[in-house]
């Protein structure tokens, strides 16, 4: 297994030692259960925003921690999500009296295992509420689709919407609305390999991709065969462009995310036909990330995810943030 | 007069149950590998090893049970994350309301257990039968222990019957498409493989069938 | 060959393109030759900093440029140092008036192609001036040493004395303190593919590692097994600290910088025993780098940066900077 | 008397070594792709495109031997990159500088250009014979061409000279270990693979010996 760990069953702990060895300054890590909160936490009066996901999706979750965007992360074994006593035991040591959103990405394990987290803190008489993401058009039905890189759009909109002071239902209805105006595609040149599993999860001989894929090395919704930077960002963009309704002199953000193997002179290769299909509809790309923002241990592709902005949504999306993978 | 099982089987179940599981934890890997995210193994290896900790102390698991299932509901959800632990955990935690401060139950409470498990199960995950979930082993395993304990059958046998239902329907999740769980996002391709979940599920009834039927006659024999 | 591309021949151009799309509020990019540079450069009376390299190395060089760090940087094709035309255009778009410095990282193209520019620079009258960086501490003969991960070390705290206003010649005495303070070294797991080739550079059976890799995927010095992440950091490690000499109670920054394909889990699993390496020695970890910071395409593996610091580097390294890849 | 070679050889030697190296580079990227970093052959490739497109324009290039070896030089230098490209442009640059306004050359003037040429390649690159690099094919060509000079042979006879002894040159590469460029980083794993630069390096001894020699006289026969 050509990985760079000690051992598959200790890996996502130790890259969290590591991790917390290096943010120092910015943040606490809490163990057993595992957590990452703010520095300053809890800020009082300041609605608390908590996210978590398994960990290989790297900087997500964890990254995103700090002013501006999340209050507490907590990190699962790698591609599994979290459990519910590592999300009580931060709602404990971050709340700050003004109620509570979690950020909640639409995968069976990631649901339930927060339902039973939001069941349990409400017993203990936090004030809780979550917003659902669930932006993968490669899912044809609707209710069903996946929650992908929409997370990080939504963790730093209502991470500064709380930072401003607004209440809870404020950045609750700002959550949702960004939630609602998002999509997102993914496609695998490569499967990941976890390290459970000691060898690549699938195998794609090297001129087929797997098309729709999600974020824990699953195969894709189907697989073709391998086509040009620009053809793959047509399969992507078509359903996003699409599902979106965008129109002419609209405004989004665009975020193009590898998966971890794949090099940014790649990603940016992606983003310029993104920017010159969006140009050519007359919608404008007002803000962007290009890089490894959600990724799928050291899998090979990218993630395109589209928001549709309004002034609002811009302005919180500028507001400072000061977290080890976003920071303005 | 069928006779009671007792606190001391239940513990053996679990026992067997996580034994069960590790020995089969590359399985439900490469299960999870060709339709899921490939952790199912090692969800419920890590769950299966806190289990096994918690058994070993019994103050910890506490002396009905009822106070043994739940402690062990919160061992799951704690340590198994993904979709299984709050699964397998919402089994435990539903299946103990009945039963707090009793020792030992009769087959009948003991399907009655059953059937409150799964119903936690179906509350929890909102799935139906023939999703491809581990629904599709326990629901035929539950209903097939209850028909059982209605022709009067006895621990052993009812618990043989549940385990060939659990069996069957485990094997019949690699026909179905899934439409709940991860496996629903490969969409047709989901088809042609056997459910993760519903595997460990039947791992469930196995122990169950050999620590409170048969084993347990075996042991007074 | 597995790699979101057009064709080969277009691949670092198109980068360029999109890189440019995404950065167009920070920099600019000329084509033609081809150069990048900070969008309120010149900065009259300031001193200029100029680096260039191949490209797929990202975000080194083109990912450094802007206030607090590069003038301007150059990318050459694809593994290929850029060419002296194109560092002669960026001197003359963005000299200042107070001389230039030109950061030269020790490969045989990079510094023929930048001899040629610096002559043809002072041939038209230009004040400039070059600091080597050959940190590679798996090359013996310490006058052949490779140029690494020193480069954005060198180009950060040059950048931050530039915008302090320090004169060219105290801006070469601290960009040479700071070369001289670095070691580095590397290691894959994996080769990486170069879109020119189509196939991975060279084979590495999944039990192997190569030891004391540069950037440009080239194999190693040795070959051998694939051992555990703590080993290979103390593999790479040992030499480092041994070269710097490193006493208890002194300190430095520590830059763990992944090749391109291996995930930041990963990388923070070697931080981590960096980390407690070091903490043993009684060696304090003032300051550090996680991530893809100097990469290798798609190569998976990892570069380890040490550099010694004094306050005075210290307070250079914390100095604010806006560039895409490095931004406080 | 040997018979002088004229502007139009000269630009025939370039056309030839444009084509020879296209049509090798698959080749060159192989070879630097074992002991460099597998890019001689497109850096050398995307040269040689910009080399035969400034021959189509012969006003680009100019009309004597030392401007169109300076207009060369200069293409390399801008679109070559890597370390080759400075050093054949310095082959090229230092080559022009006793042939401004001349259009034809005596076959000693020929052997002082190379040697010239040599001289610009041995200052820009610091590296001396046996260290596996293009000298190693440079060197030993330039030696026999000043010798068979010496000698009195033809220009046919006298290139055949040098393209031997560059081919035995760059043969010899494989059993270097590399002391100068890319490939002395692999320190003894360098050994046992012949050299990009050197190879290209042959490729010019070989197209000058099809243009400037046997070429000439097939022409004029
Ligand atoms: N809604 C659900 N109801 C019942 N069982 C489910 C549901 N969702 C998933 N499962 C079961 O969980 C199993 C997967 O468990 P696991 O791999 O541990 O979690 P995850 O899918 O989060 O990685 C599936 O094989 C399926 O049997
Ligand atoms: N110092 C030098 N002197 C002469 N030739 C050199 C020198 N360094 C490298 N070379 C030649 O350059 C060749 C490599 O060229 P190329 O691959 O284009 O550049 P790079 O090594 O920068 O990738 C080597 O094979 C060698 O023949
Ligand atoms: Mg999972
Ligand atoms: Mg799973
Ligand atoms: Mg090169
Ligand atoms: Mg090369």
């Amino acid at each position: 297994m050509q990985k760079i760990i000690n051992n598959p069953a200790d890996a996502a702990l130790e890259s969290l030692q590591g991790f917390e060895f290096a943010f120092r300054r910015l943040l606490r890590v809490s163990y057993n259960p595992n957590f990452v909160w703010r520095r300053d936490a809890p800020v009082a009066g300041k609605v608390s925003i908590i996210s978590g996901s398994g960990s290989g999706h790297e900087p997500l979750n964890i990254g995103y921690v700090g002013p501006g965007m999340l209050d507490a992360a907590c990190p699962g074994a790698v591609f599994t999500s979290p459990t519910p006593d590592q999300y009580l035991a931060a709602i404990r040591a971050i709340y700050g009296g003004a109620g509570a959103l979690f950020v909640v990405k639409n995968f069976g394990g990631g649901v339930l295992n927060t339902e039973v987290a939001l069941e349990l803190a409400r017993e203990e008489g936090y004030n809780v509420a979550s917003v659902l993401i669930h932006d993968d058009v490669s899912i044809d039905q609707s209710d069903n689709r996946r929650g992908m890189g929409a997370a990080i759009l939504v963790e730093k909109i209502a991470g500064a919407a709380a930072e401003a002071g607004r209440p809870l239902d404020e950045v609750v209805t700002l959550a949702q609305r960004t939630s609602s105006q998002a999509r997102s595609m993914a496609v695998a040149l490569s499967s990941c390999t976890s390290p459970y599993v000691g060898h690549p999860t699938f195998n794609l001989p090297s001129d087929q991709m797997e098309v729709g894929v999600g974020i824990h090395g699953e195969p894709g919704r189907y697989r073709t065969a391998l086509v040009s930077a620009n053809q793959i960002v047509d399969i992507l963009m078509e359903p996003i462009v699409r599902d979106l309704a965008l129109q002419a002199d609209e405004r989004v953000l665009v975020l193009v995310s590898g998966l971890g193997g794949t090099p940014r002179q790649e990603l940016f290769i992606v983003f310029r036909h993104i920017y010159d299909l969006l140009q050519q509809r007359s919608i404008i790309v007002e803000r962007q990330l290009v890089g490894n923002y959600i990724t799928s241990l050291d899998m090979a592709g990218c993630m395109v995810t589209l928001l549709r902005l309004d002034p609002e949504l811009t302005s919180l999306w500028d507001a400072p943030v000061h977290t080890p993978a976003l920071h303005w | 007069m069928s006779q009671d099982i007792t606190l001391a089987q239940f513990r053996r179940w679990l026992s067997l149950f996580a034994e069960q599981v590790q020995e089969q934890v590359d399985l439900l890997t490469e299960l999870d590998a060709a339709i899921g995210d490939a952790d199912h193994g090692a969800n419920m290896q890590r769950g299966m090893r806190k289990v096994q900790e918690r058994l070993q102390d019994p103050t910890a698991t506490g002396g009905d049970i009822g106070s043994l299932f739940r402690s062990i509901a919160m061992t799951l959800i704690s340590t198994v994350g993904g979709a299984a632990g709050p699964l397998f955990g919402a089994f435990f935690l539903r299946a103990a309301k009945d039963v707090d401060g009793t020792d030992a139950v009769s087959l009948e409470q003991l399907a009655a257990m059953f059937r409150s498990g799964l119903e936690g199960v179906q509350q929890r995950g909102k799935a139906q039968i023939e999703e491809k979930t581990m629904i599709d082993a326990l629901q035929p395993a539950v209903e097939a222990l209850e028909a059982a304990v209605a022709e009067g059958l006895d621990a052993a046998a009812a618990l043989d019957r549940a385990l060939e239902a659990a069996r069957r329907g485990m094997l019949h999740t690699a026909e179905l498409q899934a439409s709940k769980g991860r496996a629903s996002y490969l969409g047709p391709r989901s088809i042609g493989h056997q459910d993760p979940g519903a595997t460990s599920a039947f791992y469930l009834i196995q122990s169950a069938a050999a620590a409170l039927g048969r084993q347990a006659q075996a042991e007074e024999s």
